[in-house]
């Protein structure tokens, strides 16, 4: 089982990250890659500034790595999650999973995402296109309630 | 014991981190929060809805009657929005 | 709204597919990419062969775009099938969809899929390492459940 | 009428494609596959077990009760194992 964690201010690269994920195995059927974008939010947006905890970060994604494991049979997961200042069109968070069929792999990362959302220590802040530093953006009631479909 | 801050909460209170020596009279997370808010205006800033901010010790999501007794860092931060 | 279908032999990049997908618009939250790749099948598989019928496949999986348009808020969706000879660990088929959000992005991927899997008139036959051709592989039941599900 | 054939129905019948003239007693797919069941052995043999073998008339998936009588071309092939 490949499990790949990374905190970075990197780009990342879904194919690369895919060849990786499934190098020397003939074994996977499926590979679902999601991809979280920077949206500009009509215009506003300059960048997200994106801090994270690091350390607590890791052992979150950590967990979270071991629980998708725990609950469907995966050859292999990966979860890249980017900080520091992101731009809108540039990628945010990779999460990837693979296995023998597509429907672990869709559960698995959708399960991933939404815990990532609420449980991994990351913050977004908004910089706009006037200059000015905006808001932290707020959690979405709505993600833990997406968070809630898995216990 | 360290404490450390994040994003608004880290704004509020003025700093990224910071080392306490903790009174007998706390022992939970609340009781550190209760402490903490004693301490002057800008920590009562950052915890004025306990409901809010949440809290990690040494890493790992902990409710307000988590102890803190064996801790060696105590994190405080708003809901997370990453992802 | 960007919609690619393509049947081809030629290999594909997922990369790629999805800067095309996302090309001049940052209001792109959301990038869900499915990859199907030919198992080996425990070493008794030198390759997939994949027939195809020219002209209902495109038309099929036109109808099955419009259908995932229709049911979710896409900003754009891709499908590429592969046909011919596809040897293990080789993709077969990648679906891409673009939503604002991510839940919409991860159903219509999944929609498609079970929606490919029944309805797009591809046929695969195994060609075994031992030389020989093997059996056109059967439709599985449980495809046609996972299809239904959608209803 | 032009009749496409794909997978193992193309093999038992062993042709890809024919061009064929209807007679008037031939108005759905059903009354089709009778009539092609009934025109050698191969056909018997594509179509031994009537409930596997599927239809599309005009690149459009279709039930055996479908008419034929405005179709250009009918395909016959196993269910679909794409993706």
């Amino acid at each position: 089982m490949a499990v790949t964690i990374r905190i970075q201010t990197e780009h990342f690269d879904v194919t690369a990250e895919t060849a990786r994920l499934t190098a020397g195995r003939a074994d996977i059927g499926a590979v679902v890659a999601f991809t979280g974008l920077c949206r500009d939010e009509g215009g506003r947006l300059s960048a997200l500034e994106l801090e994270h905890y690091p350390g607590m970060a890791e052992a979150e994604m950590s967990r979270i790595a071991t629980e998708a494991q725990e609950r469907w049979p995966l050859m292999g997961l990966t979860i890249i999650h980017r900080f520091g200042m992101i731009a809108p069109r540039e990628e945010i968070v990779l999460v990837l999973t693979a296995s023998t069929h597509r429907h672990a792999a869709f559960h698995a990362a959708e399960f991933l995402m939404d815990y990532l959302k609420t449980q991994a220590p990351f913050w977004k802040r908004e910089h706009l296109k006037d200059g000015t530093v905006g808001e932290w953006v707020q959690a979405k009631g709505v993600d833990d309630l997406a968070a809630g479909r898995w216990v | 014991m360290k404490l450390v801050y994040f994003a608004w909460v880290r704004e509020r209170v003025g700093k990224t981190d910071e080392d306490v020596e903790l009174p007998t009279s706390v022992s939970t997370v609340a009781d550190l929060v209760r402490w903490l808010k004693g301490r002057g205006e800008e920590y009562e800033y950052a915890f004025e809805n306990e409901g809010i901010v949440r809290a990690a010790i040494d890493h790992v999501h902990v409710k307000p009657e988590a102890s803190v007794l064996q801790a060696r860092e105590v994190a405080f931060f708003p809901p997370m929005t990453g992802g």
